[in-house]
């Protein structure tokens, strides 16, 4: 693995190395535990009933059977939550309709989609529970279904709820539709734009819902008391955000709900939002014992977030020299069953890594019988990376150039404009394409049926809220502690950033994460912002303690605080005049913290802003088997600005996860639906991720441009390595076997239709 | 709470004895990789398991008649383990070698994959063009069976009820024989044949292939042996003109639908795909045979 | 339902439970036993996540009924490492960062150490197709792979 | 509206909204000039013009200081002829 370093000023002891993780030991010998893996005294076990149905309203619910089964304890339906008001909340992007919300949960009118929760039955034993499942009587009036958005958005499409009205347009429509938000952004003289290209292209490609494909089903422990008090056990990118929304379906205050971060198996931005946690905690007040929740693999597919399926049509054009003078894209993507896909970071994401003077980009987002859409990497901006990367692939070899250099022609720096207003305000893009010109396999000539392809993305890494506490040990050791699930490595990256600002060993920093109780609010592990935000609060706290440090070690040496530094783990006399002082370690000091002023220790809370977006370029090389449309990937080059790796093992992990992702989703995975809108590849088996055998070793490229609002220069890593990926692979496909792929997934039975069509 | 009960039989008669003496559904349990999916999901409630992996004859991968006899309820792992098996019939192997996964190989077997009567099942083509017999043990006492008059379409076999397969028989082989199995799928593992073709030839001194067998799975509702595909090759050097009247065969045999792991006119065509490239996998190894 | 009473041994100590018929050795392991070492990832053997060995050979827990251990030898992630000393494969998976999140660890340990058992010195792609069977959404399997080769090096001296 | 506070003598703050947020809550009027030394200011300006939209930006908004992306946060510094942009929060995955 290659590594550019731009401009790094500070020398590093220990940020940038790879040690081993601090919550290692426990992962590899089955001890760490994880959602599924808590249980308590007198547990009851509770099943969820679903909807077989795409779409149908509900006449009745009858569980008088259920309830009469030996062993049932409970049932709890939506109409047992508290009911909100029908307003949207928060973020455009995220805005939360808790109206919506709750109703996602458990299903109250209608069954919106197949999997949809109906009922919920908490037993002695899971055995019962599901025999009581089955014994739940529920009317169903079958309607309309639709799954396409093409389909949802026609007018005579049947209407998931009677009464949406398209926002964002202007005069607001009169006539209710399946489109709950119209969006757009532009920049420029579109028209003109376009007037002034010497070459234009246009075409419109489709993508299927995908997936995040987490290993781990999610799986929840509630405990509620008497005194209304609650304990939850849950695995999430964000137990504060469990909490929130947790307290507000059920109706309780924040205060009352105590969540413990059980390990994370796996989210991709998944695990941002609850499905079972409020039905544990409603069933275990109603039953006055704790509840367990645990998914099975088939209800994680049909009840949970993929990311939108999408129609898009992107139209750019270019000078002769590879100038992109205008750009114009029409985003149509899939929310599921309620309102909220990723459409807005799609239309922003689209054009963002090339200077454009003229920009139109519109997003429409549509309601279908689906499960609503949750985040997941990068939300929005892969789907519309596929198609205008493509057309770009396609402009680049009508005008004769390489589609890297072509790229580098437009790359937008600090100080180029964007179509949403701001300018960009960090470099990084350029030189992720520059490090793939200089690689030595980029002009590699290929074999027959061999082709390889190129893309690049963009993404804005998160900042945002976070809290840390850092406190020395009686021993001079330390303890770190945020309130930021470890997807990753983060206790790691955490740990390397503590004993580099405190000048002590990494393995003398113990780090934890904190349950709700324990440390302040930390916004989700997601976003890419973990490292960044959390890393400065943890930055931040460390600095608090070496203040007091300096403080305590004045007071040992009768000195004025303005004497002392603090350097390489030591408080040090600031120059000989101040005195002839043995520099003091932390052990010495936190040997006198009683007769210093008491235990040393501070937390830093933190609303972090400044972040930088990530930027990655990668190409691929593939074979198609002519006969059968098969895509071998031969060999995959991903480079991303990471602004600077904490830990580079960890670091390196992400962009190529990312790009395996990817990989699935340009070339198998897919949400397939039967006539009756129900979903037909529900399991491992048919929905397709990407197995050890199917891949080649997979090039990080670490690119480093160090974001100077971040004290290490941290940028995020976590998502920009899964936006290119389809387009490049789409790019060599077309290399390979002279077709243009313009539906994802690229499966065999589609290449093979694509080469024969001739 | 309905009753389930789990036997474990010590010979095939006692299984078959149990199996008719029971009212409701039983159901035979070896390796279970299907099996236990469908309990799990509820679609399939026995009222009698019979774990059938103590019955003796059932676990035997022995010589006889210059050929194999092996158990029904040998797994994929000890079929692929055994050398000299494998030295006789590289084809069979080949399918289960493409079983799942080497968990699920190391628990599915030959009787299962075929009596689950999956279209799509990987030994069972090869076996259909090793000719196989099957071996089954009934009320009525036992009788062979030749393995492609099996399966009676999805999830159906031609089985009567209390009756098992105990064994398959795998005759001996002539000089300059050789058998292979292909299949497609999207992913290299785990997954589930879109088409899968076995194949298996025999040629004289000269070279001129004097028997063939070639069975197709997954583009019907069930494995085919396709006397025109083998037609194709006998008489033949096995050449370009063969393989291609071979694979025109094979895709006018098949006779698929569309579904979520392929489209029918995919199947149909690389039907003929696989099955050329399995002729030339199955003379190659002809060819090494002496 | 009747349960039965097996008697089996896990990791090499003798152990006795009671299990309905149709509970598979995966919850036995996990809500009878509380070794939740072994994880459920599908229940459908399609994910890997909830492999052991029985006797000596590798399967998905989830697949194989709990009444089957009845007199079989059961290995499991709780068993891999001996005391404090971990087992080269686990020394081998932090060293080169083969988890992220570590809930499909416990069954890729379990299946590449029954690889090694059969094969001290495998090509990269034989550790492909013999974990080909455990599914990984985090690490692209880079690293996982090359654990496995490192520590096989390792076993062989070399 | 430009005008009248455009007349200040200090030079000012310069706030822009993307197009569709200024159809929705700015009378489509996308630049603003205000005095201001912090985001706090900024919003309580804003707030002033259209009595409510301070809440708005709160919530639903990021904001560009000369390019660099922050979360609004009433502490934020801005100096005299910043641009200041309000642009959709983004959340990820």
């Amino acid at each position: 693995m290659l590594t550019n370093t731009k401009d790094i000023q500070q020398v590093m002891k220990v940020v940038g190395t790879s040690p081993v993780r601090p919550d290692g030991v426990p992962k590899v010998t089955g001890q760490a535990q994880y959602g599924a893996d808590y249980s308590l005294p007198g547990m009851l076990w509770a099943k969820i009933l679903r909807s077989p149905h795409a779409h149908a309203r509900i006449l009745s619910v009858d569980t008088s059977k259920a309830l009469a089964l030996p062993g049932v304890k409970g049932i709890i339906l939506g109409s047992d939550f508290p009911e909100h008001p029908f307003d949207y909340v928060g973020p455009e992007r995220v805005a939360q309709n808790y109206w919506h919300m709750t109703r996602n949960i458990m299903a109250r009118e209608k069954a919106l989609f197949e999997g949809h929760a109906i009922a919920a039955v908490a037993a002695t034993t899971a055995a019962i529970a599901a025999e009581a499942v089955s014994l739940i009587e529920v009317q169903y009036e079958v309607l309309p279904h639709c799954i396409d958005v093409e389909d949802a958005m026609k007018p005579d499409a049947p209407l998931l709820f009677e009464d949406m009205i398209t926002r964002g347009v202007e005069p607001a429509p009169t006539k209710p539709s399946n489109i709950s938000k119209r969006l757009e952004f532009s920049t420029g003289d579109i028209a003109a734009g376009f007037a002034s290209a010497d070459e234009v292209v246009e075409m419109s490609f489709k993508t299927a819902a995908v997936h995040q494909g987490y290993i781990e089903p999610h799986s929840c422990l509630a405990r509620y008391g008497a005194d209304g008090q609650c304990e939850l056990w849950s695995a999430s990118q964000g137990h504060f955000v469990v909490r929130a929304y947790t307290a507000k379906l059920v109706g309780m205050e924040i205060g009352n709900l105590l969540v413990h971060p059980a390990e994370i198996g796996g989210g991709f931005g998944g695990k941002t939002v609850v499905y079972v946690e409020p039905m544990a905690v409603l069933l275990s007040r109603k039953t006055g014992l704790p509840v367990k929740i645990m998914m099975g693999r088939e209800d994680v597919f049909k009840s949970t977030g993929p990311t939108s399926g999408s129609s898009m049509t992107v139209k750019i054009g270019v000078k002769k020299d590879g100038t992109i003078v205008a750009a114009e894209g029409l985003f149509k993507f899939q929310a599921g069953a309620f309102p909220g896909s990723p459409v807005m970071n799609a239309t922003m994401c689209a054009f963002a890594p090339y200077i454009i003077p003229n920009v139109k980009s519109v997003g429409f987002d549509v309601v279908s019988n689906r499960p609503k859409s949750a985040a997941y990497r990068a939300p929005g901006s892969p789907i519309s990376a596929f198609a205008v990367e493509s057309v770009l692939d396609v402009l680049a070899k009508k005008i004769g150039m390489d589609p890297l250099k072509m790229r580098l022609k437009n790359a937008v720096k600090a100080g180029s404009p964007t179509a949403w207003g701001p300018k960009h305000s960090h470099d990084g893009y350029a030189e992720t394409i520059q490090a793939l010109l200089d690689h030595p396999q980029y002009n590699k000539p290929l074999g027959k049926n061999q082709g390889r392809g190129v893309a690049s993305g963009f993404w804005f890494n998160g900042g945002g809220e976070s809290t840390a506490s850092v406190h020395i040990n009686e021993d001079g050791t330390v303890v770190i502690a945020t309130g930021s699930m470890d997807v990753g490595g983060s206790r790691a990256s955490m740990a390397l950033m503590a004993a580099e600002t405190l000048g002590v060993p990494y393995e003398s920093v113990r780090s934890t994460v904190a349950d709700t109780a324990s440390i302040g609010y930390n916004h989700v592990t997601g976003g890419s912002r973990v490292t960044y935000a959390t890393g400065i609060a943890v930055v931040e706290a460390c600095n608090k303690v070496i203040e007091d440090l300096r403080l305590r070690a004045s007071l040992m040496w009768d000195t004025d605080i303005k004497n002392v530094v603090w350097s390489d783990g030591y408080a040090k006399p600031v120059d000989p005049s101040v005195g002839n002082f043995e520099p003091l370690s932390l052990k010495a000091i936190a040997a006198k913290r009683g007769v210093t002023g008491g235990p040393i220790g501070y937390e830093a809370s933190t609303n972090a802003g400044g972040q930088a977006p990530g930027f990655s370029t990668q190409f691929v090389d593939v074979e198609v088997d002519p006969e059968t449309g098969h895509v071998k990937i031969l060999q995959f080059v991903a480079a991303q600005d990471v602004g600077r790796a904490i830990h580079r093992d960890y670091c390196a992990g992400q962009i190529v996860g990312g790009v395996v992702q990817g990989i699935g989703w340009a070339l198998n995975e897919e949400y397939i639906y039967d006539s009756k809108g129900r979903l037909s590849n529900a399991g491992f088996l048919d929905y397709r991720i990407p197995v050890a055998s199917d891949l080649p070793m997979i090039e990080a490229i670490l690119v480093e441009v160090p974001n100077p609002s971040h004290p290490f220069g941290v940028k995020g890593v976590g998502e920009a390595n899964i936006v290119p990926p389809m387009a490049a692979i789409a790019n060599a496909i077309e290399n390979a076997v002279g077709r243009r792929m313009t539906e994802l997934p690229m499966s065999p039975p589609r290449v093979l239709a694509a080469i024969d069509a001739g | 709470m309905m009753e389930m009960r789990f036997e474990t039989p010590k010979t095939a008669e006692a299984a078959s004895a149990l199996i008719a003496a029971t009212a409701g559904l039983s159901k035979i349990f070896s390796g279970g990789t299907d099996l236990m999916v469908h309990m799990r999901s509820g679609n399939i409630k026995p009222e009698l398991v019979l774990d059938i992996k103590s019955i003796a004859e059932m676990n035997v991968i022995a010589v006889e008649n210059g050929g194999y006899r092996v158990g029904a309820a040998v797994n994929c792992m000890q079929l692929l383990e055994n050398t000299a098996f494998a030295a006789m019939w590289p084809g069979v192997i080949d399918g289960a070698n493409l079983v799942g996964s080497i968990q699920v190989r190391g628990r599915a077997t030959l009787g299962g994959n075929l009596c689950n009567a999956s279209p799509g099942a990987d030994t069972v083509p090869a076996m259909i063009a090793a000719g196989a017999i099957a071996s089954i043990v009934g009320p009525n006492g036992r009788r062979e069976v030749p393995v492609e008059q099996i399966p009676a379409g999805p999830g159906k076999t031609s089985l009567a009820k209390g009756e098992l397969i105990v064994s398959f028989f795998l005759p001996e082989r002539a000089p300059h024989s050789g058998d292979a199995y292909l299949r497609f799928t999207p992913r290299t593992e785990m997954d589930i044949a879109v088409v899968g073709v076995g194949l298996s030839l025999t040629l004289d001194d000269n070279g001129v292939c004097t028997h063939a067998r070639v069975s197709l799975g997954a583009v019907a509702d069930r494995a085919l042996l396709v006397p025109e595909a083998a037609a194709a090759l006998i008489g033949t050097t096995v050449d370009a003109v063969a393989l291609a009247n071979l694979a025109a065969a094979a895709s006018a045999a098949a006779r698929p639908i569309d579904d979520k792991r392929g489209t029918k006119a995919f199947r149909i065509k690389v039907a003929g795909v696989l099955a050329r490239r399995a002729a030339e996998k199955a003379l190659a190894r002809a060819k090494g045979n002496n | 339902m009747s349960k039965h009473h097996v008697t089996t041994v896990i990791n090499g100590d003798p152990v006795e439970f009671l299990c309905q018929p149709n509970t598979s050795l995966l919850d036995v392991l996990r809500n009878e036993l509380n070794m939740t070492g072994t994880k459920e990832g599908c229940g459908t053997g399609d994910c890997g996540s909830c492999s052991v060995t029985l006797d000596g050979r590798l399967v998905c827990s989830c697949l194989v009924l709990g009444v089957e251990a009845q007199g079989k030898e059961i290995q499991t992630i709780e068993g891999m490492a001996n005391g404090e000393t971990l087992h080269v494969l686990q020394r081998k998976f932090l060293e080169h960062a083969a988890l992220q999140c570590g809930i499909c660890t416990p069954g890729f340990l379990i299946a590449a150490r029954s690889l090694l058992e059969r094969n001290n010195n495998p090509t990269e792609e034989e550790v492909r197709f013999w974990l080909a069977g455990n599914l990984c959404r985090c690490t692209g399997y880079n690293n996982i792979i090359t654990a496995v080769l490192e520590a096989a090096r390792e076993m062989r001296g070399a | 509206m430009q005008a009248e506070v455009a007349t200040t003598p200090v030079k000012a703050v310069k706030v822009t909204f993307t197009a569709g947020f200024s159809r929705r809550y700015t009378d489509s009027i996308r630049e603003f000039e205000v005095q201001a030394k912090n985001i706090r200011g900024v919003i309580r300006a804003m707030n002033e013009l259209f009595p409510g939209l301070g809440e708005t930006l709160e919530e639903e908004t990021s904001i560009a200081i000369d390019g660099v992306i922050h979360e609004v946060d009433y502490t934020q510094a801005v100096k005299p002829g910043s641009e200041v942009f309000f642009i959709p929060r983004i959340e990820g995955g």
